[in-house]
């Protein structure tokens, strides 16, 4: 066990919640305004593969997550305006996105290197700058989830976002323009979630793969509804998952059965989908959702 | 019209590749660049000459992406009377068998698989089964691992648990025990969906859990998932000029992916013998049944070039060359545990 | 006919006259991506489109490729009828496919009427007990049924690749599958009843088994009391408490419902198809399903309309990536994406006709 | 102050307002009255940018003014208490007061300003309410002082007040009336919407009257009377009593004993009822909205979660505290819920399945083996018996309940309910928001189950019509039964002491 446990477990942990807590707090964005966002996979993989795709022809990183962010600024507009202007519902629409991005990313890929799904390697240099195998997003994601802490809970955007996501309709009694925050909620969303997607591509790796975020959406989502869609649990819950993945890794070849034999990688590697089962059941509960979540605001006028 | 450019007065040659697709840096990438070389002339990117004459065919490609979209993607060019269908992969040989039955007049050809006749025994007519040796090449590696392995730590980054991976574990880890009885070879998979295939970032925490561990070289075979080896083991730096930690290429040869990080490139020449094969049907040779690719031949086997020429030491290849001698002999019989 | 019958029907059939309008404007959109990619669209369309209804290769996959869509369709669909969102039909489906094989290997001396029956038997119940799990969790716990789906499509996939590499695997077999299962757990193929049609196509009985299964979820839904118990759930849990419906047994029987019939898949693959369990079968059938059971408006005839508009989609995909230079069947999968989100947002098609004085003067 | 010139709104085929006009006078406090459904809620929500008016204009100040949303009117000074609050209930007193007009900048909320700012408020117009408290934790009273302290807040120079008096008791009525006027001789104007005419003649200068969507007068409060008003807002002669003969009770039916029953928080919501409905009886219970009646109603009807409740509850001498909903209906309780959109209708299905919703499981709806499959010509029989029975219009035969009036929708409940048939009926505010002739329908029902021997027990906010209605009358007050009067004698003024928990004495 003392082989697992180790100063490398904390970094690697880090490591591997840093886009889970990028796409995790996008998605509270969105779905504290009242938007239910299952595209986050969608939006990672729209980032992943814009800031490889631009990182390789810039040279530089920070151009390509600058286009990464402009990249899952504009889809989570198509999103937005599906949901909100014209009333998809949320579940259906963000599956969409999700289904897209499968494809996009393979076909530009194929029309801009002659591949059919992943970018020419990016040199070293050219990645985003990581101090002691940490990389600057994953502090970043530290610094984003406080500074979400404080716009949801200090600023005036932030409470109208809350009401908004909570009675939609009383916010616009009030005044409030529900719809233009529910654009805002979820275009942060769009961005923060490629920020993640950028870091799968120019920060932990070298390239975009296909399909590369490997439902790192899905469990962000997880994450977010785990965290009871307030920032602080919410980046715990994506540590949480973080440290169960990066326990997996290390035990991988080192636990044993008491036969002496390894324990087998299928079992390690469902730890953490069980342990996410038990503790929803067990300790945390029902988690209360955003009141007006998934429902579109679109009253007669 | 569908198929417009169809030409019959030239040779038609349709490729199937494999779930992972045409671009896995693996096997997938070499039968490409192997179907390319033969219509061309050059790799893939279309500027670097691939060293052989064009040959002058027409070629299509599917990536079918799902396992129940194989077959009719033989089918399709198997209707329009293909002089050649290659199949890329083990898991077509049943569909091969199937759709090669009903079409004997057209000549196939598999990557990694072998067809019989019915009897169970004959290798089919109208098939060539291209088989190569994974776990001999890998062997190989594990001695030069073992070799250069100053921590007597390896580490292997498999995609998946699969029969064809372990294939490859197998060899390698026998291959670094006959270097040292004792030597500790850590053995990860990344994932148990096909998405482990392309999880790059996965492949380098595990990568670098091993380095953790101190493992300092890994043999990564892992598709897309094990570019993240070859991102580890550069992270890891470098002592008085050289890598601390080495990675080893797969199927490929991968030694200028992160030239000094490299120490050499298990590669399986799936390009040459796609080349070959077609080669074969353009000049009217074309025979079926099983081509072997092993050591013997350069089927498979390792690569020093100008990237790890410094890399690998001269008693490394000297141990390595030697193994090979005697596995060709068959002094040794490398274990293949796509068998067990 | 009575007026119940309106109940189901007649709506669907007004309801889809936008969606189509949607997904015409979803090709239309795809052509001029074909076009700026430099191929021709109008040849990539009959590729796509006209090659999935040529006999008897084209209808032949085109069906075959529904048969799971339209499962896992249903199963999406009966759970959304109740107000859940299964995410978790992949896991489901896997699951249910390995129980069928190794039932039908650990019995494979049996005769077909008593293996058949069995092992399809195991596949429903077993894709039922997985997706009970989620509903028991959320009835019993209040856990929300998507992030245990979603956990449990992970679990489900570790354990049957666990199994099959493990324990079932013929030795020697470098394909990550099953031992065979017993003959007599094969499952006809269509082509050896319908003639003209080859055998060679794997359409097979389990595609009837999806339109019945179709025909079963409409009536269950529509005209049974457990259907009206599930539906009255799904629309207004506060009614449905009222009118004496236990919400939670609902939610656990919904789930479980929808399992099954995920679970059905596995009938095609194992029984059907393969003969076998093989692992990684599914092109994330479940998934697609969400799509399938949206765009089909959780009506049983929309979800068999929506799964062969998919269906043709994939078999168009192969010959569309075979047949032009530089178009992939990766196409397929942005127009898919494209068809889901403009019958999603099919409101956009409509509003175009109102009238533009509204506004207070 | 404020000017609606022919305004026109449609809700599908409802014609909400035709061609109204409407003025208000600066610095008074103008009354709209009207039944139910006359459209009142419907032109002030014109008013505040809330809808959008088919046609005609609105003037404020005597400028034609383009308001399009809240925010417009809100900028206009106009604020509005909405008939149903408009409230964030998990966030606190002063984050809903701020919310769209924060103090302080965009990049800090300035909460302590907030904060103070609506002490000095609540201080002026005697608004006692906590500002840190979440809306959540707040009585309908406390809410309401919430809605008036946002609009102050905005500094509204026109306040539109929805039926602001429904939740409150007559003392507390007094007390609002006071904060009126309080704003109007501060220069405020102030429009109540409201059909008790006692309140329009107590409070207002001018009078509005509404009917059918159309304004029907134009009264000043000086030169008017109750009658003449009451005429204008029915169209003819009214008579809002019920004819009833007098009560011959039977034996006991329900008896409930020492019922306790906690929230899903474990907060006490019921402490320790008893009480006794015999047949032929109708039992009314009033009193503020909040305390208890509706958690009384659920538990009754097997809705509250078995761990919530103790104590004990006999029907007809059977005891059924550990009955289910379904099983109590099978016991001869049939319940009409108080809000029928949450628990009486699935306002997507059909009128038949809506019709058979309760009895969905036995003869007529089910037939054939096993009583499964459902049996749509039994439905159809019954639902075309309930619909002549009962005179429920729908527009068309097929449409889903959604398509109803409120009051057809609660005529579907009632003839559903009824035709269980019931030895009990649970009613909770039965004639809420349903037009005049559907009241008088209702009530004549409720008496006729009555006088076939049916076990009543009421809950109604209209403290007209459970007295009214009823042959005993219960008053609740947080929980308790805070005393029992006779309706024929007792006066308001007792009944509104007993709802504030004042003068309580037995039982
Ligand atoms: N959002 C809406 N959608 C459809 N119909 C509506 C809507 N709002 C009001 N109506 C209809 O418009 C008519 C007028 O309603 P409104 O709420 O203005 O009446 P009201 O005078 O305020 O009645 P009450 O005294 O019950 O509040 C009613 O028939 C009502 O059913
Ligand atoms: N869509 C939005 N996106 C981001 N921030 C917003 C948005 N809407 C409002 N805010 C924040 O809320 C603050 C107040 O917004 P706004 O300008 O709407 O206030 P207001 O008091 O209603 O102004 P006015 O009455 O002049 O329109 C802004 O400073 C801004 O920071
Ligand atoms: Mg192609
Ligand atoms: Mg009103």
């Amino acid at each position: 066990m003392s082989e697992i446990f180790t100063l490398a477990l904390v970094f690697s942990t880090i490591r591997l919640a840093t886009p889970l807590v990028w796409a995790a707090i996008g998605g509270l964005y969105s779905e504290r305004s009242g938007v239910i966002n299952v595209a986050l996979e969608g939006l990672m993989l729209a980032g992943a593969f814009t800031a490889a795709a631009v990182t390789f022809y810039a040279g530089s990183w920070f151009i390509g997550l600058i286009a990464a962010v402009m990249a899952g600024a504009l889809t989570a507009a198509v999103l937005a305006v599906a949901c909100i202007r014209f009333g998809a519902n949320e579940v259906v629409a963000g599956t969409a996105i999700n289904i897209l991005f499968l494809g996009l990313p393979a076909v530009l890929s194929g029309a801009l290197f002659l591949s059919s799904g992943s970018t020419p390697q990016i040199p070293q240099e050219n990645l985003i700058p990581a101090f002691a195998d940490v990389s600057v997003l994953s502090v970043l994601a530290l610094a984003v989830t406080l500074a979400t802490w404080y716009v949801l809970y200090r600023t005036p955007f932030g409470l109208r976002l809350r009401a908004v996501g909570e009675n939609p309709e009383a916010a616009d009694a009030a005044g409030v323009r529900v719809q233009r925050i529910r654009y805002a909620g979820v275009i942060i969303s769009g961005i923060l979630a490629a920020v993640g997607g950028a870091y799968l591509s120019v920060g932990q790796s070298s390239l975009f793969t296909r399909n590369m975020a490997a439902g790192r959406g899905f469990i962000a989502l997880a994450a977010l509804i785990f965290g009871k869609w307030r920032p602080v649990p919410t980046m715990l819950a994506c540590l949480l998952f973080g440290f169960a993945d990066a326990v997996t890794i290390q035990m991988q070849g080192v636990a044993k059965l008491p036969s002496g034999e390894d324990v087998p990688v299928q079992f390690v590697q469902m730890i953490p989908y069980v342990v996410t089962i038990v503790v929803l059941a067990g300790f945390i509960g029902q988690s209360r959702a955003p009141g007006a979540l998934g429902v579109p605001y679109v009253k007669e006028r | 019209a569908p198929g417009a450019a169809d030409d019959p007065s030239r040779v038609e040659v349709g490729i199937v590749f494999d779930i992972g697709g045409k671009d896995d840096r693996s096997f997938n990438a070499a039968a490409w660049a192997g179907v390319k070389c033969a219509e061309t002339g050059f790799l893939p990117d279309g500027r670097t000459s691939c060293g052989r004459p064009p040959l002058g065919i027409v070629l299509r490609d599917v990536e079918p992406g799902t396992p129940t979209s194989i077959e009719p993607a033989m089918r399709a060019f198997a209707e329009r009377h293909y002089d050649l269908i290659i199949g890329v992969g083990f898991a077509q040989g049943p569909i091969m068998e199937v759709v090669a039955r009903d079409y004997p007049d057209v000549r196939f050809a598999i990557i990694d698989g072998v067809i019989f006749e019915d009897d169970g025994k004959t290798p089919k007519k109208n098939v060539a089964s291209l088989v190569f040796n994974e776990h001999e090449g890998s062997y190989l590696v594990g001695v030069i691992a073992a070799k250069t392995s100053r921590t007597q730590t390896l580490g292997f980054v498999g995609g998946m648990d699969i029969p064809l991976i372990r294939r490859f574990a197998k060899g390698y880890e026998e291959g670094a025990r006959s270097v040292n009885p004792d030597i500790r070879v850590i053995e990860n998979y990344v994932g148990v969906t096909d998405a482990a295939w392309n999880n790059p970032g996965k492949g380098k925490e595990l990568s670098m859990a091993q380095i953790g561990r101190g493992a300092d070289v890994i043999f990564a075979a892992a598709g897309n998932s094990g570019l993240g080896a070859f991102d580890a083991v550069e992270q890891a730096g470098t002592e008085n000029g050289r890598a601390r930690r080495f990675v080893i290429g797969v199927d490929s040869n991968q030694n200028g992916v992160k030239p000094g990080f490299v120490l050499t490139s298990m590669i399986k020449r799936v390009d040459t013998a796609v080349y070959d094969i077609v080669k074969k049907v353009v000049d009217g040779g074309f025979t079926g049944g099983f081509h072997v690719f092993g050591l013997e031949g350069d089927g498979v086997g390792y690569v020093v070039d100008e990237y790890n020429r410094d890399l690998v030491s001269p008693e490394a290849i000297a141990a390595a060359e030697e193994a090979r001698t005697k596995i060709v002999a068959g002094e040794i019989t490398v274990t293949d545990a796509m068998a067990q | 006919m009575t007026r119940l019958d309106s109940w189901g029907l007649t709506p669907l059939l007004r309801e889809l006259r936008f969606p189509l309008v949607a997904v015409v404007a979803a090709f239309l959109v795809a052509g001029l991506i074909v076009l700026i990619l430099g191929d021709n669209p109008l040849d990539m369309y009959w590729l796509l489109v006209g090659t999935a209804f040529t006999w008897p290769d084209g209808i032949g996959y085109t069906l075959f490729y529904a048969t799971p869509l339209v499962f896992t369709g249903l199963a999406v669909a009966v759970a959304f009828r109740c107000g859940l969102l299964n995410i978790g039909a992949e896991g489901q489906l896997y699951v249910a496919a390995f129980a069928a094989a190794w039932v039908g290997i650990e019995l494979a001396d049996l005769p077909g009427v008593f293996l058949l029956p069995i092992c399809a038997a195991a596949a429903i119940l077993s894709g039922a007990i997985w997706g009970g799990i989620p509903g028991v969790l959320k009835a019993r716990f209040g856990s929300h049924e998507v992030i245990n789906t979603i956990m449990l499509n992970f679990i489900a996939v570790a354990l049957v690749s666990y199994f099959t590499q493990y324990h079932y695997k013929v030795p020697g077999d470098p394909i990550l599958q099953t031992a065979p299962v017993g003959e007599g757990a094969h499952l006809a193929r269509l082509g050896s009843i319908v003639p003209g049609l080859p055998e060679r196509i794997p359409l097979n009985l389990a595609f009837v088994l999806a339109v019945v299964a179709c025909g079963l979820v409409y009536v269950f839904l529509w005209k049974t009391k457990w259907g009206y118990e599930i539906r009255a759930t799904g629309e207004n849990p506060g009614a449905a408490e009222y009118g004496g419906i236990s919400v939670r047994t609902q939610i656990v029987v919904a789930m479980a419902i929808s399992g099954g019939l995920a679970g059905m898949v596995g009938i095609n693959e194992v029984l059907g198809y393969r003969h076998r369990y093989y692992d990684g079968f599914s092109d994330n059938y479940g998934f697609t399903g969400i799509a399938v059971a949206l765009l089909g408006r959780n009506h049983p005839a929309g979800v068999l309309v929506a799964a062969l508009l998919f269906a043709v989609l994939q078999r168009g995909g192969v010959q569309v990536d075979a047949f032009t230079a530089d178009v992939s069947k990766d196409i397929v999968q942005i127009l898919q994406g494209l068809v889901v989100l403009f019958v999603a947002a099919e409101a956009m098609f409509r509003f175009r006709i109102r009238p533009a004085a509204e506004r207070v003067a | 102050m404020l000017e609606l010139r022919g305004i026109t709104k449609r809700f599908g085929r409802v014609l909400a307002n035709d061609h109204i006009d409407i003025r208000v006078a600066p610095g008074s406090i103008h009354a709209l009255v009207g039944e139910n459904g006359a459209g009142k809620s419907t032109a002030m929500r014109i008013a505040y940018g809330f809808y959008t008016a088919d046609s005609g204009e609105i003037l404020v100040n005597g400028r034609v003014a383009d308001i399009r949303t809240p925010h417009d009117a809100i900028a206009l000074g106009i604020g509005m208490v909405h008939q149903h609050f408009m409230l964030v209930p998990p966030m606190t007193v002063a984050e809903n007061i701020v919310l769209g007009a924060e103090p302080g900048t965009a990049a800090s909320l300035d909460m302590k300003a907030a904060i103070a700012g609506i002490r000095a408020l609540s201080d002026e117009f005697r608004l006692a309410v906590d500002p840190e408290a979440p809306i959540e934790t707040l009585s309908v009273g406390q809410q309401q002082r919430v809605e008036l302290l946002k609009a102050l807040h905005r500094r509204a120079r026109l306040l539109i007040l929805d039926e602001p008096t429904a939740v409150l008791t007559p003392q507390e009525v007094a007390e609002f009336f006071a904060i009126l006027r309080r704003m109007r001789d501060q220069g405020r104007t102030v429009v109540i919407i409201t059909h008790k005419l006692s309140e329009v003649l107590a409070i207002s200068d001018d009078i509005t009257v509404m009917r059918d969507g159309r304004v029907v007068g134009v009264l000043s409060t000086r030169e008017t009377s109750a009658a003449e008003i009451a005429r204008l807002m029915v169209g003819r002669e009214v008579l809002l009593r019920v004819d009833k003969a007098p009560a011959t009770p039977g034996g006991v039916r329900l008896q409930v004993r020492d019922l306790n029953v906690t929230g899903p928080d474990g907060s006490p919501r019921l402490r320790g009822i008893s009480l006794d409905v015999r047949a032929g009886e109708i039992v009314g219970i009033a009193g503020v909205e909040g305390n208890g009646q509706t958690e009384l109603i659920e538990t009754l009807a097997g809705l509250t979660p078995r761990a919530q409740v103790t104590g004990r509850v006999t029907v007809g001498g059977r005891d059924v505290t550990r009955m289910n909903a379904r099983e109590r209906r099978e016991a001869g309780v049939a319940h009409i819920p108080e809000d029928r959109h949450r628990r009486g209708l699935v306002l997507s299905f059909s009128l038949a399945e809506n019709a058979i919703l309760g009895v969905h499981y036995r003869r007529p709806a089910v037939a054939g083996a096993g009583g499964v499959m459902l049996d749509g010509h039994g439905i159809d029989a019954r639902t075309d018996a309930l619909i002549r029975d009962f005179d429920v219009r729908p527009p068309q035969r097929a449409l889903p309940a959604r398509a109803l009036s409120g009051g057809n929708q609660q005529k579907l409940v009632i003839g559903r309910e009824f035709s269980l048939p019931p030895t009990l009926l649970l009613v909770s505010q039965p004639t809420r928001g349903v037009d005049i002739g559907a009241i008088e329908f209702i009530h004549r029902r409720i008496v006729a189950l009555r006088d076939a021997g049916c076990a009543v027990l009421l809950v109604s906010a209209e403290l007209e019509e459970a007295t009214a209605l009823s042959d005993r009358l219960l008053v609740m007050h947080d929980g308790r039964i805070a005393g029992e009067v006779d309706p024929a004698r007792a006066t308001s003024e007792q009944i509104g002491l007993l709802m504030t928990g004042g003068g309580g004495q037995t039982p």
